[in-house]
């Protein structure tokens, strides 16, 4: 059973000019204890938004619609307040950049500490010892409870940031861009520490990110935006060697790899403004093989294989594809 | 290897946002209506600063009426302790008092401005004099030396403005070379360097056109601040000469108006200072919003997001 | 690090378009107070400790190495944004260490730099027009108003934002992060320059856009002879767009070469080990990552002997003793590929 | 790390400042035109014997490097800031004794517009756009706009008939310091009442908007967000995060302004008749009494640098993150 799942996810923002921006559109996905799963997708394409609104992190100016269960129980439908006691003890996050994400003039200690003392799991000298500890899991010493964010690098005030995220013993990790900022050799630390974790705590772990290869990597599943929506779902394996989307091809194909000898292509236009309806496809302007229907109808996403799901015409036996066309000539 | 990619590259898709041409100010003005009523506000006593003296309906040294006759139809505004007429006074006293508080604060602007851009493009050792030397102005109390410096050169509207504007300069140098440190190191000022551009350039072309509307801010601010010390400066008989808000407040206060409840012998030149200050803080403080950018997110606040129960993806983008 | 044995690698003709030789760039050391009234001696920390590189005409180089590694100091001691403390740039075959900044300026209209942050790069007061002829300006050779035109269309197309009536009158914020980058690497080119300096040209772009600003790059100096120094912390992107690859570490070059070379065969333990660890898109591609511990010392408490033992897999007592320099590695294919390793090459000379 | 260095390096700061400003002081009182004599015997009878023989004792006969040297040995040796030309008392003393009239006045009032101010600009910035906000700070705008004279005024108009407008003792206490201690601190009280009020007035509105507006930076900081993820509650990431790192510049501005009030204090101790050294910067303003000028505004001078001291101590312990 999954222990996160998201269904039917919408998330629209109120644009201080007039107008809404519907930034999630119709997003579902699951996690299970122990399992990795990718949200991948260009700026802007939505995958922080969803992200945010699975712990209902959003301003005022969002509006949400959908479900969110952690283990069967609904957490979203409840609003600010009702969302209050599942934060940190079902879903604890780590964000882009611990820089900011971390108070400057608390101690790292102390922040560890903190939730545990308001969700009642520990507090006093036992939260104290269970930060120390947690801090050693993380490969920082116990001591560096006593420290500030500041006296950190880059990589280690991730580590604390991740320490922190454990202390309630979380379900589900939720980690946005959590290696952007950091050199490679410090991302593949961090990378090789949140595997650990899911592998030793049954951690279920929710990796956003705009890095493709970070994903095929570390996650077993990967979702695929594109414009607020899922462009396609499924096993990493399968979106690499058997993509069932334009958008997931040509994104593997504008990912230089080390053996250099593939050709990288950049995808020619920008993602469409989705403060206004779109009619069709939103991909189609940039798509290399849009056909005609695709300017009518919005593709839904289908089943396309096992537990491959994917949102594009080409996949729809009943219509004519123009490589139909071309091979009846 | 390499693809070449198709001709048009990403130039279709334009991002599309409203071009403001750039012009911060006026847009602030447009868009927020605190901007637009403090100019409303200062516009209005700028004008009667202008035209007040010949719309006066009495002379402003001649007594006109009875000694702290109230307000009625023939004064509208009462007359005071030596019966000439409050309105006149107040016309005329509001050009003293707005040409001080624009020419100290143009004055602040000047020396504030240029130590600013100078100390923030200089940096290193010049810089550290500059600010050093700001420091220094910042601890002496503005309002003592001023009042030591006005009765050491003796009254007069150039001396007053002169010790105003030169004890308002150091905000104004603080900000300015904030923001000019961060536009130094903006990537098109480098390159602009490194092509081999001479500071005056880079100075005219880059830094001042980005630092014009937050000058303007920190000036339309001082503007309030100059007023004020205007008035405490008339307050404690070492101001300009003549009449303006500030030597009336000083007058009724002589003549202990409020005890014999002529109230209209101080409130009306009490209001009008505050208005003008109001007008200013609301102008100056709207473009410095407008322009910080910290000031536009915000993670927690009373209202929290809604959760919609019947989704309908339909209406929400129909909206 | 005065005596490389080999000359830049040289060996395919062509005349050097960029030389540098034991570049030494410094930064003094702040201080604190009370280290001052004890008299403790002032210190100077070495971002740049002994570099020597060549880009020739035509040619690609990426620079590779992590944040601190002394990459961008390379490179603003090459433009003169920085003085060097010791060591010869050559531009051209014109030794410009130490020209005044008058006899600089026709210099510099011959390297120009791309910068990393494209919403940063563009004065957001100016239009596209105004951004791409400011180099013009500047140098006093804008002509007449119909040939300036030409030239500023002219640059829009070479980078192919085309039609250019569509960007020559917009503001930077109406333009997208790839189009910014667009129009600043075509207003670097408006003064013809030889050399182009990018740093990290692409990192803050969009993954599907990223390929169209590096394949322009490439474009570029195939269609001139104008030689690229590319500063990246990404080895994808240098394998597939550089000829040649340097990599950097606390101030100095570890290993240098071509750049499939460098990659398919690395030399030294610290480009393995950053190889290993690049992401690779395919899943099934999962290599064991070779994850060094820690992070790059400060170079204030620069090791002693070779400046990666303390975090080297292979490392051995004689490491903390010899500060190896680059000689033509024990594995390598040909003469142009070297790193500085004391047990690449003995084992090499063996 | 050398946090003790920026204490020093704040100490240095202050002493040199102290030192410069009483050279500026020396400078603007002696070399400027129109010198303390020639001010002070501004009556047309004045003999030239008397003249020269004061001339003397004022020791402006000597060169002007002799004369610093001397103002700085009395000064900094014997605290002698000279003499007053009206009544030939020691100024040190008198200041002495108007301080002490000042400060009680001065903390009341400030300790009051720092608690207001404090709380109003807090409860805006969290219940931002709100109807406590629209209220806290429109009315802090107001009372940040109006002089201070002209808010004294209308407190006199207003509240004559309840309360004391004048001086700090009732005529009996001051003369018959008979009275038992309630009745004289009850006296004193009430006295204080109107200027505290108005000082509290002039004041609280800067206090309010500095408040409001750092707050609410720090509300946009992620580390709030983190805090709402972390499940808290408002109360604590708002009194906790938000506030806590609000008073950075809070702190500041308190301590700072603290050292500027002692000055500011003058209109409110003009208006109010208090006995404060704002009077006597008044009456020695209108007496042309050099010495006496001088010597307050050096203090108020040295008031602003020893609370930008305390800022800078107080920053220290506030903020973890200052080094050199």
């Amino acid at each position: 059973m999954s222990v996160l799942e998201a269904n039917d996810l919408n998330v629209w923002f109120d644009l201080p000019h007039g107008g809404r921006l519907h930034a999630v559109q119709g997003v579902s996905f699951n996690v299970k204890e122990g399992e990795r799963l990718g949200l991948v997708g260009e700026s802007g394409c939505g995958k922080t938004t969803a992200l945010l609104a699975l712990m209902g992190l959003l301003p005022p100016s969002a509006e949400v619609a959908g479900s969110v269960t952690v283990n069967g129980e609904e957490i979203l439908a409840g609003g600010e307040d009702a969302m209050r006691p599942h934060r940190w003890t079902d879903v604890a996050m780590v964000f882009q950049g611990a820089m900011n994400a971390l108070n400057p003039v608390k101690t790292v200690g102390s922040q560890i500490e903190e939730p545990m003392k308001f969700h009642d799991t520990s507090s006093g000298a036992a939260a104290e010892k269970e930060a120390g500890d947690l801090l050693e899991l993380v490969g920082l010493p116990a001591s560096a409870a006593t420290r500030y964010p500041h006296e950190f690098s880059g990589g280690m005030r991730q580590r604390a940031a991740i320490a922190m995220a454990l202390a309630c013993n979380p379900k589900v990790l939720l980690a946005d861009e959590p290696t952007t900022a950091l050199d490679v050799m410090v991302q593949a630390q961090i990378l090789q520490l949140l595997l650990s974790l899911t592998r030793d705590l049954g951690l279920a772990l929710v990796l956003v990110t705009h890095d493709l290869p970070l994903v095929t990597q570390v996650c077993e599943r990967a979702i695929v935006m594109y414009a607020g929506r899922v462009a396609e779902s499924g096993a990493v394996d399968t979106l690499f060697h058997d993509p069932r989307h334009p958008y997931t091809r040509l994104l593997f194909a504008a990912t230089p790899d080390l053996s250099g000898e593939r050709d990288v292509a950049s995808i020619p236009g920008a993602p469409p403004r989705l403060d206004r309806p779109i009619l069709g496809c939103p991909f189609e302007p940039r798509c290399d093989r849009a056909f005609d229907h695709c300017k009518v109808e919005t593709p839904s996403l289908l089943e396309v294989g096992a537990a491959h799901r994917a949102a594009c015409h080409l996949n729809d036996g009943s219509l004519e594809r123009p490589s139909d066309r071309e091979a009846a000539r | 290897m390499k693809s070449v990619e198709p001709a048009l590259a990403e130039g279709t898709a334009l991002v599309a946002r409203p071009s403001s041409g750039g012009n911060e100010i006026v847009r602030v003005l447009k868009e927020r209506r605190s901007a637009l009523a403090g100019l409303v506000i200062v516009g209005f006593f700028v004008a009667m600063a202008v035209f007040g003296p010949a719309l006066a309906p009495y002379s402003w040294t001649q007594q006109s009426g009875p000694v702290y006759a109230p307000p009625s139809s023939e004064h509208w505004l009462g007359t005071d302790d030596s019966g000439v007429d409050v309105l006149s006074e107040m016309l005329y006293g509001g050009r003293t008092s707005l040409i001080v508080g624009f020419a100290a604060a143009f004055v602040a602007m000047i020396v504030g401005g240029g130590i600013g851009v100078v100390a923030g493009y200089a940096g290193g050792g010049t810089d550290n004099a500059l600010m050093r030397t700001t420091d220094y102005f910042l601890v002496i109390p503005d309002l003592v030396l001023m009042i030591v410096v006005a009765t050491v050169f003796g009254p007069s509207l150039s001396h007053v403005i002169l010790v105003i504007g030169l004890l308002l300069w150091t905000s104004t140098a603080r900000i300015v070379r904030s923001q000019v440190k961060s536009i130094r190191e903006r990537v098109y000022v480098r390159r602009a360097r490194s092509l081999g551009a001479s500071h005056r350039r880079i100075v005219a072309q880059h830094i001042l056109p980005q630092v014009a509307p937050l000058l303007i801010a920190t000036t339309v601010l001082t503007i309030a601040y100059a007023i004020f010390d205007e008035s405490a400066l008339a307050f404690l008989g070492v101001g300009v000469p003549g009449v303006s808000w500030g030597t009336m407040l000083e007058r009724a206060f002589e003549r202990t108006a409020m005890t014999q409840g002529a109230w209209w012998a101080f409130v009306p030149p009490g209001l009008a200072i505050g208005l003008v200050v109001i007008g200013c803080y609301l102008m100056g403080q709207a473009i410095e919003d407008a322009l910080n950018p910290r000031l536009r997110v915000a993670h927690l606040s009373i209202k929290s997001w809604r959760f919609r129960t019947t989704p309908n993806v339909a209406e929400g983008d129909a909206s | 690090m005065s005596d490389v044995v080999t000359a830049p690698p040289s060996t395919h003709g062509g005349t050097l378009l960029l030389d540098v030789r034991d570049l030494v760039v410094q930064y003094p050391v702040r201080r604190g107070l009370t280290a001052a009234l004890r008299r403790e001696p002032r210190t100077t920390v070495s971002a740049v400790d002994g570099v020597s590189l060549s880009v020739r005409h035509g040619e690609m180089l990426a620079l590779i190495g992590e944040s601190g590694c002394g990459k961008t100091s390379t490179a603003q001691a090459i433009l003169r944004m920085v003085d060097a403390a010791s060591g010869t740039i050559e531009v051209d075959g014109r030794e410009i260490t130490h020209l005044t900044s008058k006899e600089l300026r026709p210099v510099r209209r011959t390297m120009q730099m791309v910068y990393q942050d494209p919403y940063e790069s563009l004065d957001p007061r100016f239009r596209v027009r105004r951004a791409i002829e400011e180099p013009l300006v500047i140098h006093g050779m804008t002509g007449s108003s119909e040939e300036r035109e030409r030239r500023i269309v002219e640059a829009l197309e070479r980078v192919e934002l085309s039609p250019a009536d569509l960007f020559i009158d917009r503001y930077p914020h109406e333009l997208s992060g790839g189009q910014r980058q667009r129009v600043a690497i075509a207003a670097s080119l408006m003064l013809d320059p030889k050399l182009l300096l990018a740093d990290e040209p692409v990192s803050m772009l969009d993954v599907s856009v990223r390929a169209g600003i590096l394949t322009l790059l490439d474009r570029l100096r195939r269609d001139g002879d104008m030689g690229i120094v590319m500063i990246t912390h990404d080895l994808s992107t240098a394998a597939h767009f550089a000829d040649r690859i340097a990599v950097m570490y606390l101030g100095r070059i570890v290993e240098e070469g071509p750049a499939h070379e460098v990659v398919r065969n690395p030399q030294h333990p610290y480009t393995k080990a950053l190889m290993s660890v690049v992401p690779k898109p395919d899943p099934r591609d999962r290599t064991v990552p070779q994850i060094l511990r820690g992070e790059t010392p400060n170079p204030i408490d620069m090791p002693t002997g070779c400046r990666f033992h303390p975090r080297c897999p292979v490392a051995e007592d004689r490491c903390k003793v010899t500060d190896p320099q680059l000689h033509t590695a024990r594995g390598a294919q040909g003469q142009a590929h070297r790193a500085a390793c004391v047990l690449g090459i003995e084992r090499g000379e063996r | 790390m050398h946090r003790a260095d920026y204490v020093i390096k704040r100490l240095a700061f202050a002493i040199m400042t102290v030192f410069v400003a009483i050279t500026v002081n020396f400078v603007l009182f002696h070399a400027l035109p129109g010198n303390a004599v020639s001010g002070f015997i501004r009556a047309p009878h004045v003999s030239p014997s008397l003249r020269a023989a004061l001339t003397h004792e004022f020791g402006l006969d000597r060169s002007l490097w002799q004369q610093y040297a001397l103002y700085l040995r009395e000064l900094v040796f014997h605290a002698n800031l000279g003499v007053s030309f009206t009544d030939s008392q020691p100024v040190t003393s008198t200041l002495a004794d108007k301080l002490q009239n000042t400060i009680p006045m001065v903390f009341v009032g400030t300790s009051l517009a720092i608690l207001v101010g404090i709380v109003t600009g807090f409860l805006s910035a969290w219940r931002r756009s709100g109807v406590v906000d629209r209220v806290s700070t429109s009315s802090a705008i107001v009372f940040y706009a109006l002089p201070t004279q002209f808010i004294g005024m209308v407190l006199i108009l207003l509240f004559a008939k309840y309360l004391p407008t004048a001086g700090m003792r009732n005529e009996i206490n001051n003369y018959f310091s008979s009275g038992s201690t309630w009745s004289n601190v009850k006296d004193i009280g009430l006295h204080m009442a109107l200027p505290a009020a108005t000082l509290a007035l002039t004041l609280f509105g800067e206090y309010t908007l500095v408040v409001r507006s750092s707050m609410l930076e720090t509300l946009g900081e992620d580390y709030v967000l983190t805090a709402r993820a972390k499940g808290l509650p408002q109360r604590r990431i708002v009194i906790a995060h938000a506030l806590r790192n609000a008073m950075l510049p809070i702190a500041t501005l308190v301590a700072l302004s603290l050292g500027f009030i002692v000055a500011g204090a003058i209109l409110v101790e003009i208006v109010f008749s208090w006995p404060g050294i704002g009077q006597l910067v008044y009456s020695a303003v209108s007496n042309r009494d050099y010495p006496m000028l001088q010597g307050a505004f050096l203090i108020l001078t040295l008031s602003v640098v020893f609370f930008n001291f305390i800022a800078d101590l107080l920053y220290f312990k506030l903020d973890p993150r200052i080094a050199v």
